[in-house]
């Protein structure tokens, strides 16, 4: 078809390593350390990166971003899925321009990329957010999850775990309430006032997402229900060592997003090059990384999530 | 009826009475409910604070409505001064606030300015001016933005206090608020210009026949809807405290919706800018009132589009009942 | 009222400019021109630009805005706006979404959309003819109620997994053109709206009730039935376009094309259509549409982030209008309307 | 009358003004004098509202010189004009409707307090003396939005009042009054000269410019024509200076045989705004609907033409009924509303001059629902031509027309429906005499073709030149019918003032 000689950089002899990271939303804390981590893989195999995305995170200003970066015919996309299904054509057609698409942190319909790269498997992360609130408020009493966006793939994933593990080995544990701040600083504050008023019982919070933790946590910093109602989930180090500090969050997860970005970039220079096709039982190299072995349903896991607190908090800075 | 009597009659009966009552309803019932809505330390200052920067902004944007005039701009002119604001902090992060607040004001004014002279020069019909300045200043935004945010941390502890703090169980946002609004309303309804407003926005052609500064009216309009989301900007960075190119994105919706709620008419000439204000309250405080009353999340955005409706068709049976009262009464002259 | 009035009789001149001023010194010529300028610069400066592919994704990146517009101009014609487009896309995608999740196929699935797109509409119209309210205060608040629906209906799920026979047809080409298929049901439409608009007499309605409204209804014209026919053509259009949304994107969600009305006014607003009503035709309203297309794809192959897209924007819409009135200003000083334009 | 001695408060000497290719004014002269009242009159088109705009300060001379006791000046704005203490009165009322009263009569200028706050008490007790002092009950508080015509037209004089202007000038004032209320503002205009101001008045009816005014201006085709006071003058001269010739008869009434009723109308029933209205009209008849303003005939003219609902009674064309509010219907039965707001209701003012001729007939013109611009240019050109507009070219925007060809235009849109019943509401309201005597001789001649007309008229000898028949209206009702033998200005003003009851 027509593809073919508009992607014709790609065919070349020499591996196109131009590699374009394509995040949720631009703006977003939790991307702009991923990429970065992106940047200084590709940087180091002497590539070309970029970055682009929308300004809000919607699927449909994503597929124009993947049908721009065909029609420019990079090498490779890293993208974080806005939805699961909207973008898989626009990918599609990537694919068939012979680029190479890796997916990171939100997974699309594994048919529409060559890999993806799991942060955590989503029952680590659901074990460890339901472990440490049963931790916080001694293990019974209501508690409230604020999501990111009512169609965020992962989150709907780690929900739906948590309430298995919930009913199952923490049945004095109620969850009463799951709001959705849409990943927008002003909602997720919002939402939490919301919470706190609609529910005066409420215990804890879950908030699987770092701009929701933030923001809660910033709610709960000035109001009368810090130290009160117990704050945990998948945060920043940076954005949420002040209220480490100042109490109102004990302890809360996550993986280095640097690392996932740099594990993506390689993972995606690796599928250029030809090194690996994204098979299962593929293995390659990430620069300081190590070593990593492509798992079932053509994913790769970077490792569990790790806890913050405030002895270890001031070790971190991303 | 002597006039004392009928001018208390005149205020019950006026359109701003009707979405107070409505107000007061839905605060009631979501007290009933859970009376932590009110009678608890955050309920209470929830429920100040939260509309606080809507008032704001709805003000301005009442102003303008009243003129016959409309500004789309106002949440892409908030979010420029909110990061406007942030980068001062962040750049100097000993100056004094007061000296920000004077900044984004003057800045936003600045912005309001630009709408103000295209609309009053170009006689252009505002909407299609301040449609282009949302995409333009959104726009001009985000290229300095890029990905970059201001997070709480970057933000000086002080600022956040006036952001979050009360005095005398108010929220410091929410006086700073009620301030501009009182500073507004009796500007709309003691001075000359104010007025000057009112009669631009009920006959634009008979302001030009009459001799009305209509060009300076409207621009200052402007300037002032400006200069509101301007000092929004900033009570923006004070509250929130975390900014990024998104600030403030949609919000032209809810100040619009605030101020037509409030019983400002949007063909101009009619309503007040207390009345907007109490639309803020309304559209916010329904916001929150729905999770508890029992109304899932999801629906609450539903729920507060019949509830513009609602307050709009109102509104309109209202007013036509007392002009045709008005057709009656005037056989009495003759 | 000479002075002498039995003069010979006297023959009227149909128009007062000649031909060629009356077709090239419009507002829509000097977008379509301007469109012109953008596709050949773009070509030449962007070496990927003049692709079949770019012709398919801009095409099929603007067939919402092109739909929707066809109706959204006649109704700003006759001085109303539809804010409401944009959560009646969303709206018909869940409709979509959830009947075919039930077992529906996609065209009665379709069909129930596009009826609730035009009850939706026709809620709009009602309000605005029955209670003389302001359109746009109405559609300020259906759109936050529609949108409000489509979210409360499907809550956290996105509906996925549509048949694949449909979804491929909204995406299909024709030949090897790079032209999707999707733009043949368009140029049909197009046609219809052409047809009804400029060479019928509901058209001169149209164009009569957004100039006066008193005039019209004094000349027989069904002012209140036009405009609720047109507001319910807007919500049928927004919801046609929000079950193609769907089939293009594989999903049905309630934040579907968020924002699109604003995206769909400003071309409409840029192709000549005057918000106040009574102006504006159809071949500007197109290349307004193609006009902000062509340059965000161009620029953003170019590069150019979304930004300085958006930046580009704004100041194009309001230099378009300033233009007009630039040109107005200058006839203006010799002559000078007594009734000034009221800005709303 | 002119004291030639006497600097003028207020002169203009060769004053032109052109809007572009359309010459307004040539060169006008004016001069106006304390302690007179001047009156100044000109065929539709002759220039006397642009004058009038350009001693206001809206509009800005091309040539000429303007004086104020002897001194020139150059308005650039109205507030200026209004400054230097001239205040006009505008034929369409500026009011500010969500306004009340009090406010309309200050704006822009209210007496101020302590921080420079609008004094609300004073501004009040200032309207409510000067509505005690024009003899008028309106409720200073009331918004402006529902006063009747004439009760805008009093606040607009208050304003002028307030305002201590030396110079007033009313461009057509008494167009929309009634005989009292025109009574009423002449009484104010004569103490307004007996306090020595200068007062400028402008009309098409020469017995009230022959009542009122001392001095006449006359102005043909933009340029200044005499000058002359009105003791020396009759209005044969004045006619003749206006016109360039001999109008002779007002009222060309022609006898034609009167035919079966078309239009008949039982019990029309609207409340609150018309009761109980019955009355037929015959082939070849003119029926003459009398009445004070605000009388609700027109209110009646619209209910039968289907623009407005009625609640009972009915309305039938040749024996068959009407559907209510259908104007589609009514116009399909053959009946034809030429609507007393020209501007508003009338005609589509930013249209062009052959849509505006086409838009009520383009049902009729179209092929299958399609319509051409060919079809509609060919059609509205042979009517422009029955009707004489004058006009430059087809496409041309009707609001800029004059006065008298804009009723022209809109005479053509409803001839060309070929009615059965023409209902003509005020059909020369602001026409000058010559054309006026023009749409008199076509309602006789569309009477002598077989039409059915009824014609409402506020002017008490149009309607007694050209009726066959007079209705009278008095609040809602009709209460006389009068044949032309014995209709006399007393029986129809005696009617149009009286309740029904007290009618013998
Ligand atoms: N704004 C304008 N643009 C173009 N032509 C105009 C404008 N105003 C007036 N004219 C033209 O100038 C001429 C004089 O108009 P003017 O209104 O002064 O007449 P007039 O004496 O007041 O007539 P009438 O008795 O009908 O009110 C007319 O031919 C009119 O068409
Ligand atoms: N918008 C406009 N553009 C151009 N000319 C105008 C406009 N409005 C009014 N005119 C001119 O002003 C003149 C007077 O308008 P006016 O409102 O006084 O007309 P009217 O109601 O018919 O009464 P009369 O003609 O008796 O003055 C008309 O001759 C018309 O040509
Ligand atoms: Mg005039
Ligand atoms: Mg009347």
């Amino acid at each position: 078809s027509s593809t073919g000689t508009t992607a014709g950089t790609s065919s070349s002899k020499a591996a196109n390593l131009a590699i374009t990271f394509l995040p949720k939303n631009l703006g977003n804390a939790y991307f702009d350390t991923s990429d970065k981590g992106g940047k200084k893989a590709i940087d180091e195999l002497g590539g070309k990166y970029a970055e682009v995305g929308p300004a809000a995170a919607a699927p449909d200003a994503q597929v124009q971003y993947i049908n721009t970066l065909t029609q420019q015919g990079v090498g490779g996309i890293v993208v974080s899925a806005n939805d699961k299904a909207a973008i898989c054509d626009a990918l599609t057609a990537a694919m068939d321009a012979k680029i190479k698409v890796v997916t990171y942190d939100s997974d699309t319909n594994p048919e529409c990329r060559n890999l993806f790269i799991n942060q955590a498997t989503a029952d680590g992360i659901a074990k460890v957010e339901v472990d440490m609130i049963a931790k916080q408020i001694g293990d019974s009493g209501e508690i409230a999850i604020l999501s990111a966006s009512a169609n965020a793939t992962n989150q709907n994933a780690w929900i739906d775990l948590m309430k298995t593990q919930l009913a199952s080995s923490h049945p004095n544990i109620k969850l009463v309430d799951t709001v959705y701040g849409n990943d927008d600083d002003q909602t997720s504050f919002d939402k939490t006032a919301g919470l706190l008023s609609a529910h005066p019982n409420l215990k804890g919070i879950i908030s699987p997402t770092t701009v929701g933790i933030t923001a809660a946590a910033r709610y709960l910093s000035t109001s009368s229900a810090k130290g009160k109602v117990f704050l945990t989930g998948l945060g920043t180090p940076n954005q949420m060592r002040q209220y480490v500090k100042d109490g109102t969050v004990t302890e809360f997860a996550l993986w280095n997003p640097a690392d996932l970005g740099y594990l993506a970039a390689y993972a995606s220079a690796a599928l250029i090059k030809g090194d690996i096709t994204g098979k299962t039982g593929d293995t390659f190299t990430a620069g300081t990384l190590g070593k990593f072995t492509v798992g079932a349903n053509n994913t790769v896991l970077l490792g569990d999530p790790y806890k913050f607190n405030k002895d270890n908090i001031d070790q971190f800075n991303f | 009826m002597n006039s004392a009597a009928s001018r208390v009659l005149g205020v019950l009966r006026s359109r701003e009475m009707g979405i107070l009552l409505a107000f007061v309803l839905v605060v009631v019932v979501s007290t009933i409910k859970n009376p932590g809505f009110v009678f608890s330390k955050d309920g209470w200052h929830d429920l100040l604070i939260t509309p606080s920067i809507l008032v704001v902004v709805a003000v301005g944007q009442a102003i303008v409505i009243i003129t016959r005039n409309v500004d789309l701009s106002v949440g892409s002119m908030l979010g420029l001064s909110a990061y406007l604001a942030g980068t001062i902090f962040v750049k100097y992060p000993s100056i004094p606030w007061q000296l920000v607040f004077l900044i984004g004001l003057a800045f936003g004014a600045l912005l309001g300015l630009i709408n103000g002279a295209l609309v009053g020069y170009g006689r252009v019909p505002a909407m299609v001016i301040t449609l282009g300045t949302l995409y333009a200043y959104r726009g001009i935004n985000v290229a300095w933005t890029g990905s970059n945010r201001i997070n709480a941390d970057q933000i000086p502890r002080g600022l956040q206090s006036i952001g979050n703090n009360s005095i005398l169980g108010i929220p410091i946002l929410t006086i700073i608020a009620m301030v501009v609004l009182l500073v507004a309303a009796w500007y709309m309804r003691n001075m000359r210009s104010g007025r000057e407003m009112y009669a631009i926005g009920s006959e634009p052609d008979a302001a030009e026949l009459y001799g009305l500064a209509k060009r300076r009216r409207v621009i200052s309009a402007f300037v002032v809807s400006g200069a509101m989301s301007g000092l929004a900007g900033v009570l923006y960075t004070a509250r929130y405290a975390t900014i990024n190119s998104q600030a403030g994105f949609g919000f032209e919706l809810d100040a619009i919706g605030a101020a037509v709620i409030g019983g400002v008419a949007i063909v101009g000439g009619s309503g007040t800018v207390v009345g907007a204000a109490i639309g803020a309250f309304l559209l916010y405080t329904i916001n929150r009132a729905l999770p508890v009353i029992g109304i899932p999340d999801f629906w609450q955005k539903a729920v507060v589009g019949a509830m513009i409706l609602g307050a709009i068709v109102l509104d309109r049976v209202l007013a036509v009942r007392q002009s045709r009262k008005l057709r009656e009464t005037k056989e009495v002259a003759a | 009222m000479s002075t002498v009035s039995t003069e010979v009789v006297k023959t009227y001149s149909d128009y007062g400019r000649p031909l060629w001023r009356r077709i090239l010194f419009t507002r829509e010529m000097a977008i379509v021109v301007l469109l012109i300028v953008v596709l050949v610069v773009a070509s030449i400066q962007l070496p990927r630009f003049a692709t079949a592919i770019t012709v398919t994704n801009l095409l099929l990146d603007v067939t919402p805005i092109l739909l929707i517009s066809l109706t959204m101009a006649p109704v700003m014609i006759t001085g109303d706006i539809d804010l409401s487009v944009g959560s009646m896309v969303g709206l018909s995608s869940v409709v979509v979404g959830l009947l075919t999740h039930s077992g529906w196929s996609i065209p009665s699935a379709g069909l129930v959309a596009i009826l609730v797109g035009a009850v939706g509409g026709m809620v709009n119209g009602l309000l605005v003819t029955r209670f003389g309210l302001p359109a746009l205060a109405v559609t300020i608040g259906t759109l936050a109620l529609y949108r409000g629906m489509a979210i409360g209906l499907l809550g956290t799920t996105a509906i996925t997994g549509f048949d694949r026979t449909w979804t491929q047809l909204a995406k299909s080409k024709i030949g090897d053109t790079g032209i999707p298929s999707v733009m043949i049901l368009f140029l049909i439409l197009l046609a219809i709206f052409v047809v009804l608009l400029h060479f019928t007499s509901f058209g001169r309605g149209v164009y009569a009730i957004g100039l006066s409204k008193d005039a019209a209804a004094f000349s027989g014209i069904h002012v209140a039935r036009t405009r609720v026919i047109l507001f319910i053509l807007s919500g049928a259009m927004s919801a046609l376009a929000g079950v193609f949304y769907t089939l293009r994107f594989t999903t049905a969600r309630g934040d579907n094309a968020t924002g699109l009305e604003l995206a769909v006014i400003a071309a409409v607003v840029l192709g000549g259509v005057s918000v106040f009503g009574g102006r504006g035709a159809l071949h500007g309203v197109v290349a307004g549409v193609l006009l902000i297309g062509a340059l965000s794809n161009a620029l953003r192959l170019a590069g150019v982030t979304s930004d300085v897209i958006n930046i580009i924007t704004g100041v194009l819409l309001v230099l378009s209008v300033i233009a007009g009135s630039l040109m107005q200003w200058i006839q203006s000083r010799r002559v000078r309307p007594v009734t000034t334009t009221a800005s709303a | 009358m002119d004291n030639p001695q006497s600097t003028p408060v207020l002169e203009l000497v060769g004053v032109s003004k052109s809007f572009g290719s359309v010459v307004a004014l040539r060169t006008a002269d004016l001069a106006l004098h304390g302690g007179s009242i001047h009156a100044l009159v000109g065929e539709n088109g002759a220039g006397k509202s642009t004058l009038v705009k350009i001693m206001a300060g809206l509009y800005h001379r091309d040539s000429g010189t303007m004086d104020i006791d002897g001194h020139v000046v150059n308005f650039k704005t109205t507030a200026e004009a209004k400054a230097a203490g001239i205040a006009v009165i505008y034929q369409e009322p500026t009011l500010f409707p969500d306004l009340s009263v009090t406010e309309n009569v200050f704006m822009g200028r209210q007496p101020l307090g302590k921080f420079r706050r609008i004094d609300r008490a004073a501004m009040r007790a200032e309207v409510v003396r000067l509505l005690a002092g024009l003899g008028v009950r309106i409720d200073p508080d009331r918004p402006a939005d529902g006063l009747s015509i004439a009760d805008q037209q009093i606040i607009e004089i208050a304003k002028a009042i307030s305002l201590d202007a030396r110079v007033l000038i009313m461009d057509e004032p008494t167009a929309a009054l009634s005989g009292v209320e025109v009574e009423r503002l002449f009484a104010v205009a004569r103490s307004l000269r007996d306090q020595g101001r200068a007062l400028l008045f402008i009309s098409h009816r020469f017995d009230e410019v022959f009542d009122l005014c001392d001095t006449i201006t006359v102005m043909r085709d933009g340029s200044y024509i005499s000058t002359s006071p009105i003791a020396t003058t009759s209005v044969a001269e004045i006619v003749r200076l206006m016109v360039g010739r001999e109008v002779t008869t007002l009222f060309p009434k022609t006898v034609v045989p009167i035919g079966e009723p078309v239009l008949e109308v039982t019990s029309l029933t609207r409340p609150g705004v018309f009761s109980d209205v019955s009355f037929s009209v015959r082939a070849g008849e003119i029926v003459a609907l009398a009445g004070l303003v605000g009388a609700g005939r027109s209110e009646v003219a619209r209910a039968i033409f289907g623009v407005d609902p009625y609640t009972s009674g009915a309305v039938t064309v040749h024996g068959k009924r009407l559907p209510a509010h259908s104007t589609t219907a009514a116009m399909s039965a053959g009946i034809a509303l030429v609507p007393e707001d020209r501007r508003r209701q009338g005609l589509v003012m930013n249209s062009t001059v052959s849509t505006n001729v086409t838009d009520a007939v383009r049902r009729n013109i179209d092929k299958l629902g399609f319509i051409s611009k060919r079809q509609e240019n060919a059609f509205a050109q042979s009517w422009a031509r029955k009707l004489e507009v004058k006009t430059a070219a087809l496409d041309s925007t009707a609001g800029t027309l004059s006065g008298g060809n804009q009723q022209k235009v809109v005479l053509a849109k409803w001839l060309a429906s070929s009615p059965k019943v023409l209902i003509i509401d005020e059909p020369t309201r602001g026409i000058d005499v010559g054309t006026k005597a023009e749409v008199h001789r076509m309602m006789c001649e569309l009477a002598g073709g077989g039409m059915a007309i009824l014609m409402i008229s506020s002017e008490l000898p149009e309607v007694l030149g050209m009726a066959d028949r007079v209705l009278v209206m008095h609040e809602g009702r009709l209460t006389a019918d009068i044949p032309r033998a014995t209709a006399t200005p007393e029986t129809v003003m005696f009617a149009a003032t009286h309740a029904p009851e007290e009618v013998a």
